[in-house]
């Protein structure tokens, strides 16, 4: 079946977020004052191909751990659903 | 023969005339289907065909001993010895970077780059010539610009060693963005589009073509369902890391024999490109557009062939050869794809399925466009008014000019580009032309881009011969020979007669300075039909040019090197407010006459810097440009850290005190000599018969003139250092 | 001696790289091919700058895998000579041969200045030429060069002495303003345990000539080159 | 109320994706060749104080527009839910 993975890579909270500074304080000059914190990570959306939900699940779960997080800085999350027809 | 001529609306959209629909008839003999008309729509456009300049830019000088390869190829090529070449060519991305400043920089890179690659040159710098409306409302323009410029150079790993940057009213809601780049080729490697034979291999490289930058309102959206329209991106997105692959393969590809040529694919795509290979070999070609790569499902041949996606090259290659480039390309995990052939016939072909959908004449296609001669109209002067007094404070307004937007320090911005990748940069940004060595010889090369609109607003004849002056100038004060130009020619819609007069008397502008100095015009690039609501842009000419250092160990830096060595004027004590930053930005006086030029004049002072530093005569030298001699003098000091104590200084004849210290008399270097140097420097002056005024001791930490002013140079510093941070 | 300098698709220091091997010392070189498992016989292998995969997602997380950083790691643990130099460090880094990681640069712009670092342990194979405390002068070129990792971790490399250059001031302070990037503790190079993995932001081969504005970086190179020859005997 | 904003930022459909594609072909190097379509964004968290949360919401739709995507070549999505306590 086919399968739509969502998944978002965050900076783990004690390592260092330059990029979530820079757009907090973007948001304040533009008069976004009610912005207290901010985070920017990564979010990756994939099309694949499995057997179930749950095999699909742990394919991109080793997915996470192998390219698109580094487990040193980020933790991810994701989510899967079946898709219904083909993309596009 | 009885004609139907498309709707208004449908010519409208491939951006034809019905005098050029007709011309197309009548040089087809029949009426063009809708793929061949959407091709004719690109490629006589007026970016492609130069339909409106290209009577002009046969005006400019372009011949020479060392010029290998003039205007018409993808880039400029002239001799640099050792069996070594000079590739350069620069080029515009002012409309897509309006719409998207960081795509739109990034891909105007991406673009130029390609065409020096295309040359068999391996791309050794870039330099960027960047014009916004006023700070602060042009902030996020010139954030992205510059974001963009460096995301793709800096990955790519080409240094960007050079540029400008202007803010000007003129420039709201279309600032301009060109980029240069400079090449090295071997001379025996130099390799042209248009020699493709008769049966040789049409190999299509890089990326896949998506439905990008395909004139939004285009001709084939017809044949679409009404939602298409929206779903073709208008904006391109670069990808430098292809790019670098593509460079890199096309280099190892080029070693191969039976690589005959390579093209960039630009604007207009792979229409552009095989036409422009087809017609410069004056053969034909034909094209399986089925096997074209593409990014989307269910793309249109109108779409393949239009589509603008970036990273792309086309390759022609001996029969025979195809394998071995395709292990190329495979080397470095690109797609490469043979999908078509040069023909004998003259016609481009295109086939889709075995069926033929389109077949015109290459001819017609690349250079059937009738050419355009709009009217031409000088407009009517403006009232100049008188300048009010001079302030009392000299140094407080050299302060504020410093600290001016237009003369402030570009370190914010040469900063988040590598300047320094290749190992050659011997002299970085911030001074006049960038220098980089030449590996394996003891030569370097100098490199420059320069512009200034207001002087062209107020005379575009004067004002770009003041850009080419500037231009050698600035090389000539790293002490080396400028050799040639590349000139990108921004202006509005030609089809205003004060806009036609100001494009043509630029040209002639442009002509006249390149012959007095001896530089011909290799290449450059036209841009027409930057306007918004406020009208059509100040006429701006920017000019490019590279120059020789025979010997790269000669070359002159522009900060002081040393206190009480001698600070000299090169060039007439003379001041003018005319034109001047001073009166634009303190006075508010926007009219008037731009700076006199004396090209004579200039030779010689040219000259005289160019022989002091032959002979080792000149510690330092800086040319004196917007915000005049005084501005000039403070840089030198700012980049050194060292001071100078110069005694009153008096111009010849009646001037007023501001427009010694900030006219912006022309043909003048500020230059710094030891006791050892001065003498002989004052009689190579003498010789030349070019004025020398001994100014006065490098040395302190301010600003001095006695009894004029005195300015500590920590403050002129903070003012200089500061200026892009302000939102003034 | 033999230096190797891998070659990633995106990679544009291993020409500078190559140039100071081959011009500047006169040492011998091999171009190493990522796809390839062979190192040559190198005595040392330097992972140079670059954008290897175009350093999308993160600097180095793509070049990581490639067959040559196999057989890096086989050099690296058999305590061959491995010196990642910005993009190198990152992949480095990635690969689990150093610790930490380079976030985007505090600001969010990239940098391409001189620096001045001061080093901090003058035993590494690569710093060996240098004294604790000597303060030289290298420019940076990077958009992620922020050293980061877990308290944890900083304080492991601390105490283990594992940092071996620091971005300061022209007199070895490690003043706020002398921090380009935002890395903590100002870390601009690292060493594994065992000192033959070095991997650092700034860029030695940019100024080992003088006409290029310095030489300090050269220290670094015959640091390396002391140390192959403590390693090999001749 | 202090708010949670989440936010992801993807390239539009037809936009070039560089990162996109890099991370696929990455993604078929390690061996997951069922992926068929990857697309790369940015995903921003925000914590906000905001008098209810569909005021909130219409505050961060604003940010997006403004700073957090860009309109020209991303399309954006948010979730806004009520924070029960301070984070950290
Ligand atoms: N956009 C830019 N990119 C890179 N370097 C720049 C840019 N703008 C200015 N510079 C550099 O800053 C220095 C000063 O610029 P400018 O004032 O225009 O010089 P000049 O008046 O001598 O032409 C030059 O070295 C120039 O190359
Ligand atoms: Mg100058």
């Amino acid at each position: 079946m086919r399968l739509l993975a969502r998944v978002t890579v965050l900076p783990k909270p004690l390592i260092n977020d330059p990029q979530g500074v820079t757009v907090r304080q973007g948001l304040h000059h533009l008069g976004f004052d009610e912005v207290e914190d901010c985070r920017v990570g990564k979010y990756i959306e994939l099309t694949l191909d499995s057997e179930s939900e749950s095999s699909g699940r742990n394919r991109v779960m080793e997915m996470c751990q192998r390219l698109l997080a580094n487990g040193v800085i980020e933790d991810y999350a994701l989510e899967v659903s079946a898709l219904q027809e083909a993309p596009r | 023969m009885n004609v139907a001529v498309p709707s208004d609306e449908k010519l409208r959209e491939v951006a034809l005339t019905r005098a050029e629909y007709h011309s197309i008839v009548d040089q087809l003999g029949r009426e063009p289907n809708d793929l061949e008309l959407g091709m004719f729509g690109v490629l006589w456009s007026e970016h492609c065909s130069y339909k409106t300049s290209r009577p002009l830019l046969r005006r400019f000088p372009s011949g020479g001993e060392r010029v290998l390869q003039g205007p018409g190829e993808n880039a400029g090529v002239v001799d640099i010895g050792y069996g070594l070449a000079v590739a350069f060519k620069v080029e515009s991305h002012n409309h897509p970077s309006a719409i998207e400043p960081y795509q739109g920089a990034a891909t105007g890179v991406g673009g130029i780059l390609r065409d020096v690659i295309a040359m068999g040159a391996r791309p050794v710098a870039l330099l960027d010539s960047l014009r916004f409306g006023p700070l602060p409302g042009s902030r996020r323009h010139l954030e992205g610009v510059v974001a963009g410029v460096g995301g793709y150079g800096n990955c790519m790993g080409i240094p960007t060693v050079g540029g400008e940057i202007y803010f000007d009213e003129s420039y709201r809601g279309n600032p301009l963005v060109n980029a240069m780049c400079v090449g090295i080729v071997r001379q025996d490697q130099l390799k042209r589009a248009g020699t493709g034979r008769s049966g040789d291999s049409l190999i299509l490289a890089g990326a896949p073509a998506g439905r990008d930058g395909i004139h939004a309102a285009s001709f084939a959206s017809l044949e679409l369902d009404g939602s298409s329209e929206q779903r073709r991106p208008a904006v391109q997105v670069g990808n430098p890391f292809m790019e670098k692959c593509l460079l890199e393969a096309c280099q190892e590809a080029l070693d191969l024999e039976g690589v005959r040529a390579v093209q960039d694919l630009g604007a207009a795509g792979l229409t552009s490109a095989v036409a422009e290979c087809a017609a410069k070999a004056e053969a034909g070609a034909s094209i399986e557009i089925d096997r074209v790569p593409r990014r989307e499902r269910g793309m249109t041949p109108y779409e393949v062939m239009l589509s603008e996606s970036q990273e792309r090259m086309l390759l022609i290659v001996e029969p025979g050869w195809e394998e071995r480039v395709g292990a190329v390309f495979d080397r470095w995990d690109l797609e490469a794809v043979r999908i078509g052939s040069i023909t004998g016939d003259g016609r481009l072909q295109i086939v889709e399925r075995g069926v033929d959908v389109a077949a015109v004449p290459v001819r017609v296609l690349a250079d059937g466009a009738p050419l355009r001669h709009p009217v031409s109209r000088a407009p009517e002067p403006a009232p100049t008014p008188s300048a009010p007094e001079p302030a009392e404070d000299a140094g407080a307004t050299l302060v504020r000019l410093l600290g001016g937007p237009n003369l402030c320090s570009r370190r914010p911005v040469f900063r988040r580009y590598d300047h320094m990748v290749g190992n050659a940069t011997l002299l970085p940004p911030g001074g006049d032309a960038a220098v980089l060595r030449v590996a394996g010889t003891p030569a370097a090369l100098a490199m420059t881009i320069d512009g200034n609109g207001r002087y062209c607003r107020l005379d575009p004849l004067i004002g770009a011969e003041i850009a080419v002056c500037e231009a050698a100038r600035n090389i000539v004060a790293t002490g080396a020979t400028p050799l040639a130009v590349t000139d990108c020619l921004n202006f509005g819609n030609p089809d205003r007669p004060e806009v036609f007069w100001q494009l043509e008397r630029a040209v002639d502008g442009i002509s006249r300075a390149c012959e007095a100095l001896g530089l011909p015009v290799v290449s450059g690039n036209v841009s027409l039909y930057n306007e918004s609501e406020q009208g059509a842009i100040d006429p701006t000419p920017v000019i490019g040019m590279v120059g020789l250092l025979e010997d790269a160990s000669r070359r002159v830096p522009q900060a002081l090197q040393a206190e009480g060595d001698f600070v000299l004027l090169v060039g007439e004590n003379a001041g003018g407010l005319e034109g001047s930053e001073l009166a634009a930005r303190e006075y508010g006086v926007q009219t008037g006459r731009p700076p006199v030029l004396d090209l004579l004049k200039e030779q010689a002072v040219q000259d005289l810097v160019l022989q002091a530093s032959r002979q080792g005569l000149l510690r330092s030298a800086h040319d004196v440009a917007e915000g005049g001699l005084l501005v000039a003098l403070a840089e030198c000091c700012i980049w050194s850290g060292i001071g100078v104590r110069c005694s009153a200084l008096q111009a010849d004849g009646e001037v007023r005190q501001d427009a010694v210290f900030f006219g912006e008399a022309q043909s003048r270097f500020i230059v710094s000599a030891t006791s050892h140097g001065l003498p002989e420097l004052q009689s190579l002056a003498r010789g030349l018969k070019v004025d020398l005024t001994l100014l006065g001791l490098a040395g302190g930490d301010r600003v001095e003139f006695d009894g004029q002013l005195s300015v500590p140079l920590s403050e002129l510093r903070t003012a200089w250092d500061r200026g892009l941070e302000a939102d003034a | 001696m033999r230096f190797g300098v891998v070659v990633f698709p995106g990679t544009w220091s291993d020409r500078d790289c190559g140039w100071v091997v081959e011009h500047v010392l006169g040492e011998e070189l091999r171009y190493l091919w990522h796809k390839d498992r062979d190192l040559a016989g190198v005595d040392c292998v330097i992972l140079p700058g670059g954008f290897s995969y175009g350093d999308y997602l993160r600097a180095g997380a793509i070049a990581r895998f490639s067959p040559v950083m196999e057989s890096v790691r086989e050099f690296a643990d058999g305590g061959g000579l491995v010196w990642g130099i910005c993009n190198g460090f990152q992949i480095l880094c990635e690969a689990g041969l150093l610790p930490g990681a380079l976030v985007r640069n505090a600001g969010s712009e990239f940098r391409c200045q001189w620096s001045h670092l001061v080093c901090d342990d003058a035993g590494s194979a690569f710093s060996n030429r240098l004294s604790r405390g000597q303060v030289i002068r290298v420019p940076i070129s990077h958009g992620e060069g922020n050293y980061q990792a877990d308290p944890a971790t900083l304080s492991r490399i601390e105490q283990g002495g594992q940092v071996v250059f620091r971005y300061c001031d022209e007199t070895g302070r490690l003043a706020d303003g002398a921090n380009p990037n935002g890395s903590a503790h100002h870390i601009a190079g690292i060493r594994n345990e065992r000192g033959n993995v070095l991997g650092m932001m700034p860029h030695p081969e940019r100024c080992a000539e003088p006409e290029l504005g310095g030489t300090d970086g050269r220290l670094l190179f015959e640091s390396a080159l002391h140390a192959a020859r403590e390693r090999v005997p001749a």
